[in-house]
């Protein structure tokens, strides 16, 4: 199995979720997290002074998915959450070597 | 756990309060049955609607503390210090009213020399009841005069509290404040506004330094305390390398619109009556917000591109605490002016004084309150207008002659010098008072406090939670 | 969907107000001539400073409602409940004024035996107009006593909310108001304030309690009723196991700010009117409040270490609570001794009691209100003060012989009488009817709508969002 | 940054405003004598009870605006709008000031023709001070009617801002309301409200319609003003396929809790003093709330399962929308029923008549303010009372003859004149301001700041930090 | 050394956390998430207004624990979420190649 | 390529974010979490009840290098992270097999 997580933009999330809906991922998992990368933040100002705020919000999207799955889901992500402006996000990759659903104990793919 | 100490002090407080309230009664048993009268068919003199209005403006200067400024001020610290910051305020609710009732208020407003009253005519405010006091308010009971008197020496030190947000120890924040109510606001508010004060102007001082509702009193003597107590304090850890950011600009929102509605008690409650010197000062109020929150938010847009929300916000109580020595005496178009000028120059007291100077006043106490109320005083000095309130024209005698206290240079210099009196003895006196709080009790936290924060470290609690 | 069975109701209701209107209109031409110049040019008797002072109080008294217990009570529960709490509150402003309107009033305040109003005198609020109730409120109309203790009679059950929180039924909560007002809140509201009300001490009563502003009638009826309801329902999941803290502190300080500004109106509005008994109440409400608030985080301080920010607000509310029945009874020294002992057995109640007893009062209500009115009922037992208010000594006659009521032990009793019927009447009441609504709706959510919260599970919603 | 151009305007307001001071003293000085006596010593004809009422409305219709409606809406939007939707509110408290200041009030309220008063009469508000205007408010310094009907300025404006919320630039908002205000509401005010105007029914007007505090002039105005700009604006990206749901549902549970409490002064300071009428308006509007609340979040309980607590809050300010109008002319009873019809339209109106329409309200400002307001005009013209309120049957007069406007199908017919009327004119004002708007500087911001969020786009802020 | 990642019901994080203190896990990271599985969401009401809210909130307990340690830790994170309801989450493991405890410099199982 | 997670004191996240940029990490992803660890909790009073909180407000920091960046990020974090107090938190590395860029499609490290 393989972990897919992608950071992207906030305001994507229900697009990607249901293109991932559409070829058939059934669960995932989502955290708000703040980015910093080459899209630069913005300033803002308090009481006169200016601060440059740094860390811009960006959702976490991580799904644990059949190795077979992966191409297709990484791709559906790309596709879903691209504007094609900086600041887009990323898709990392990583294999996951034990799954289990606390329901049933199911194992492995079955589990995911 | 187990010590007799405080069991044994709080006994004796209570035997001590005991016995003043019977002492109180005896004393007023002298002159009884005038007193028992007056308290059962409210005296003839007392009129229920400037009563109405003034317990009223007493509620809505309560409300200016508490929610107002615990909103304003809390919203603009970093989560980790929000329940300190509204804690500074709600305990000087408590505390200073203990002050007021045990010797304040007669340290204030009793007759003593130019400088402060007798502590001791109205010890636990004895023979302060349905009687009007007439020097003050003729037509409302002396009790309801002692009331709203009281919200304004519990707000004053409260306002000084934002200088010191996010690293104050608690311990020498109350330490401090019990000194400095009785050595610095309660004189400051006798010498203004007690009778026989050395800068009242109507009731027999010999410097008529004009200030309907507080410039000096209130808000110069806590805008230089708090400039004061935060150069003295250090700065904020990371200040200003790292950006600290207000952590809920919502809740400084919501504290500005109640600040804006309570001042209207503060000010147009100064006029003692419900009649037309109220309104106009509660015209005189509204005014100066509006054009401050414009002159800020405006200057804002200009040179930095965009019109801040918390800018408008900070415009409007700069627009208030300026207003606030004015409201009583000066037209509707004059107020305007002033809070226009107001929002432009604690803009730049707030944004670029601050910086120059390298001082770290967390909210800005100084750069609002004391900057605002100064360049507020001083135009009162050209401003104050006889048509407004003719008292200016008709009241103050030197040497027996009458002399107008209207817009003049002459009154431009009363003023200054009630300005520098104020300045210098609040900040004079907020340094002695702190080098004594610091020996004895040390004023700021430790490092590690304060990179937890003071909701966790000063009162072992967080604001938010699951 | 399609349900013709409400909309029938609706319209009979509908109709039957209808019918009200033109029957009172009806009623009311009979003497037309004199009512109609009434409203017309207010009555001479009326005083406009009273009726100005008794309109701010009942908006005040409102506002403790809703903003100032939805936000304290609200800040206190779990985030997953934070509407469901409010919406308790917030229903009652609907709900009590039906009632009010239907025939609450007329119960709570038109003659009829020592226990209870005739409900028909004011069906519909019929011919309370613009003149006075000479009994009541002499000098403002009717109408206005009438909105003024509507507003109790809103907040009164609101408080009771606080105990049941977190794990109530919805339509069990409404359905328990819907009797517990008429049985017991209505009807302690005739004895104790009523004309010939059993415990009426200035209108004809046989025994005569103080209680001047709702000890008994507000808040040991709701305290101990609350006490009850939370026995009766049973603990929290999880309680105490699990720490179930605050959500938002900051939301029940910015509460405890608008409690204590709104109990002005509770406490000096029960003067009736804005002459000096007015401002008495309103000093006693401020001193005792802040005295609470001392000697509350005093204690926290010696025995925690800390004293906590939310400890000084609940020592706030326990001092405005106790000074409730009092406020109009007692000197200012003797206000600030009643709210040095609330901080300190409230406290202790909430702390100590709770653990011991091992109910799950959520937020308090007994702990603070029940057991603050209750020791505030007692002490005014000796501390009233005829000089304060001296209808104490011209008032009340036994046997045609006028007894002062002034502290003395004699008046302690009377004050224990009143307090143990109350108790008892409230306790044994809320009993029963809870064993009624148990029966026919169920008192508690299952166990998943507990644990996924009221909030989404009885309203659908949730607090926070994106 | 180095700009010349705005300087020399300010200066040359400073000195405009300089001269019309001093014009207006010396234009006073002509018949200075009474009017020195006047301000002095409260004209013998201003009633303190009635001033303290006034005063204490013009708070609380302030307190409305902010912090009421900006928690209303602040809480309704998503996080990232919630500074520039409290922004649109706050920012009228001082733009509209700043226009009544220097001809508004003249505009609405000095004689002129049916349409609207001569601006120039009280330029900076010159001759309006301590000397009440007998034709609005004999007992009361006119300048406190000035300050009062100011508030009602303030929040009307803002009521639109609902309806352009998360999407509206901000520049192009501040231009539409310096528009909208002197085309559309002053005219409307006058037109109802002054002194001779078209639909006045006291004070010599033509068509008499009935609209105690606001129904036409307040909330019809704005609520179809805000479904023109709405539409005109276009729909919030992502909606309705995208939730958009309240960010903080408690904010708006506080703010409909201060609403509530305003209301009071909004309605029952209509009165213009503080007797029975203004007693009458203050239960009207209770009653009118909760009546609402009860019927729209019993419907949802119907309809939906679960009565939700935004819908019972919802509920509370349509029944105080719709009975604004009809507040100081209807029985307890008769504003109960209009509640109940209010809290059931209402809710229909927004959650049907919104989706059938398609339109993006985003805050419902039609469906609640404009609908309600519109069905409580309308009912009005059948509950309309004559015991509720003499002056109706005994003031009007049409052709020299007294007309009653006592609920008829007649007065009906009157009613409906009014609001068609004003619907009309609000609406095709609107429709051409936002043509002049879009225009000039475009009315909405670009997608990227859309989906960024108004907080950071147009003001460089966000509200939740650290 | 293996990462154990749980995604869990928020009410069970208590009983989560002492189930793994007792079998010796020292320490542990947690967060919020939202989740979207086969555990459908529900609705809400707004002004009138339904809206499907898809996301649940659930909690994420990421421990990383020894080889050794590994199913032990698992099995006692699935008895202590159990419920036995839709939505009781997921176990994921996967492989850590260094860890490090900052103050110490310590690496390895030492770390953990 | 690594993925290199550190939880942290959150106080000192600038410090840690300004010596990553200063190395040439471009890219990083920030999330709040809880911990529980040694370093113990505290207590709150609420209303004169005490209450002991476990879990310590933290900073997880998640950066995906090249494998060659992979020491000196580590070291950087450690250096800049550590305060020599209990509670300063770990590293934890893994292996990340796949990472693509969305906005641009690039592929594997020079997609980090
Ligand atoms: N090396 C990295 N490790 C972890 N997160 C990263 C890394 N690089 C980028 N990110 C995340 O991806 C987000 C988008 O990256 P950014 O460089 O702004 O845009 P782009 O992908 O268009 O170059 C960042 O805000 C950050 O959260
Ligand atoms: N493939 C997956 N990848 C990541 N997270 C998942 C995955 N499947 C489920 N989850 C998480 O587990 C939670 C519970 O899953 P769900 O399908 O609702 O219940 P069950 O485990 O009973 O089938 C989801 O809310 C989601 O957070
Ligand atoms: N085995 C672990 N798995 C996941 N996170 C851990 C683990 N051990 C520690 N942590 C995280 O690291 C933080 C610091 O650990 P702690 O034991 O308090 O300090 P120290 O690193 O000084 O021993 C914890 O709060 C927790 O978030």
């Amino acid at each position: 199995m393989k972990k897919i997580e992608a950071i992207i933009k906030p305001f994507k999330l229900t697009e990607v979720k249901d293109a991932l809906a559409e070829i058939g991922v059934e669960g995932m998992t989502v955290s708000e997290v703040k980015g910093f990368g080459r899209q630069k933040g913005h300033t803002e100002i308090y009481r006169g002074s200016e601060y440059t705020v740094d860390f811009l919000p960006k959702i976490k999207i991580e799904i644990v998915v059949a190795d077979s799955q992966k191409d297709a889901a990484v791709a559906t992500i790309i596709k879903a959450a691209k504007t094609g402006k900086i600041g887009d996000g990323k898709v990392f990759v990583s294999a996951i070597e034990e799954a289990v659903r606390i329901r049933t104990d199911e194992r492995g793919e079955a589990a995911v | 756990m187990n010590s007799p100490h405080w069991r044994r002090y709080f006994f004796l407080l209570c035997l001590c309060l005991f016995f003043s309230d019977f002492s109180a009664a005896a004393a007023d048993s002298i002159s009884a049955a005038p007193q028992m009268q007056s308290t059962a068919t409210a005296l003839p003199a007392i009129n229920t609607g400037d009563n109405a209005w003034l317990l009223a403006s007493s509620a809505l200067v309560l409300m200016m503390t508490a929610p107002g400024l615990i909103l304003f001020y809390g919203g603009l610290v970093r989560t980790k210090n929000v329940l300190s910051t509204m804690m500074h305020s709600l305990i000087l609710m408590a505390l200073v009213s203990v002050i007021w009732m045990v010797f304040g208020y007669s340290l204030a407003f009793s007759e003593g020399n130019v400088f402060f009253g007798n502590p001791l005519t109205h010890l636990f405010l004895k023979g302060v009841g349905a009687a009007p006091n007439p020097a003050y308010a003729p037509t409302i009971p002396a009790e309801t005069f002692m009331l709203f008197q009281m919200m304004f020496a519990i707000i004053t030190p409260a306002l000084i509290s934002g200088a010191v947000a996010e690293r104050v120890k608690f311990s020498a924040y109350v330490g401090f404040m019990l000194l400095w109510l009785p050595l610095i606001y309660l004189p400051l508010c006798h010498m203004v506004w007690g009778q026989g004060g050395l800068f009242n102007w109507a009731l027999g001082g010999k410097i008529p330094v004009l200030d309907f509702a507080g410039g000096t009193v209130v808000h110069i003597s806590s805008g230089v305390s708090a400039l004061v107590f935060a150069a003295m304090l250090g700065k904020r850890a990371g200040f200003p390398r790292e950006p600290m950011v207000p952590h809920n600009v919502v809740l400084s929102l919501i504290g500005t619109g109640l600040l804006w509605v309570g001042w209207f008690g503060f000010n147009a409650g100064s006029a003692l009556n419900a009649g037309s010197l109220a309104t106009s000062a509660f015209a005189a109020t509204h005014f100066s917000a509006a054009a401050a929150a414009l002159s800020w938010a405006g200057l804002e847009w200009k040179l930095k591109g965009k019109p801040s929300v918390l800018g408008a916000a900070a415009g409007m109580v700069a627009g208030l605490a300026t207003i606030t020595p004015a409201s009583g005496f000066v037209s509707i178009p004059a107020a305007f002016c002033i809070g226009l000028v107001a929002g432009m120059v604690c803009y730049f007291a707030v944004s670029k004084l601050k910086a120059i100077c390298g001082y770290d006043d967390s909210l800005d106490v100084f750069g609002v309150h004391g900057v605002g109320s100064i360049i507020g005083m001083l135009m009162l000095g050209f401003f104050a207008n006889a048509e407004v309130n003719p008292a200016l024209a008709n009241t103050f005698k030197a040497n027996g002659v009458l002399v107008s206290l209207a817009g003049s240079s002459h009154q431009f210099i009363n003023q200054c010098i009630g300005v520098a009196f104020t300045a210098v003895f609040a900040g004079v006196g907020t340094f002695i008072i702190l080098k004594i709080v610091d020996k004895v009790i040390g004023l700021r936290v430790d490092q590690e406090e304060e990179s937890v924060g003071l909701d966790l470290s000063q009162h072992g609690e967080s604001a938010y939670n699951e």
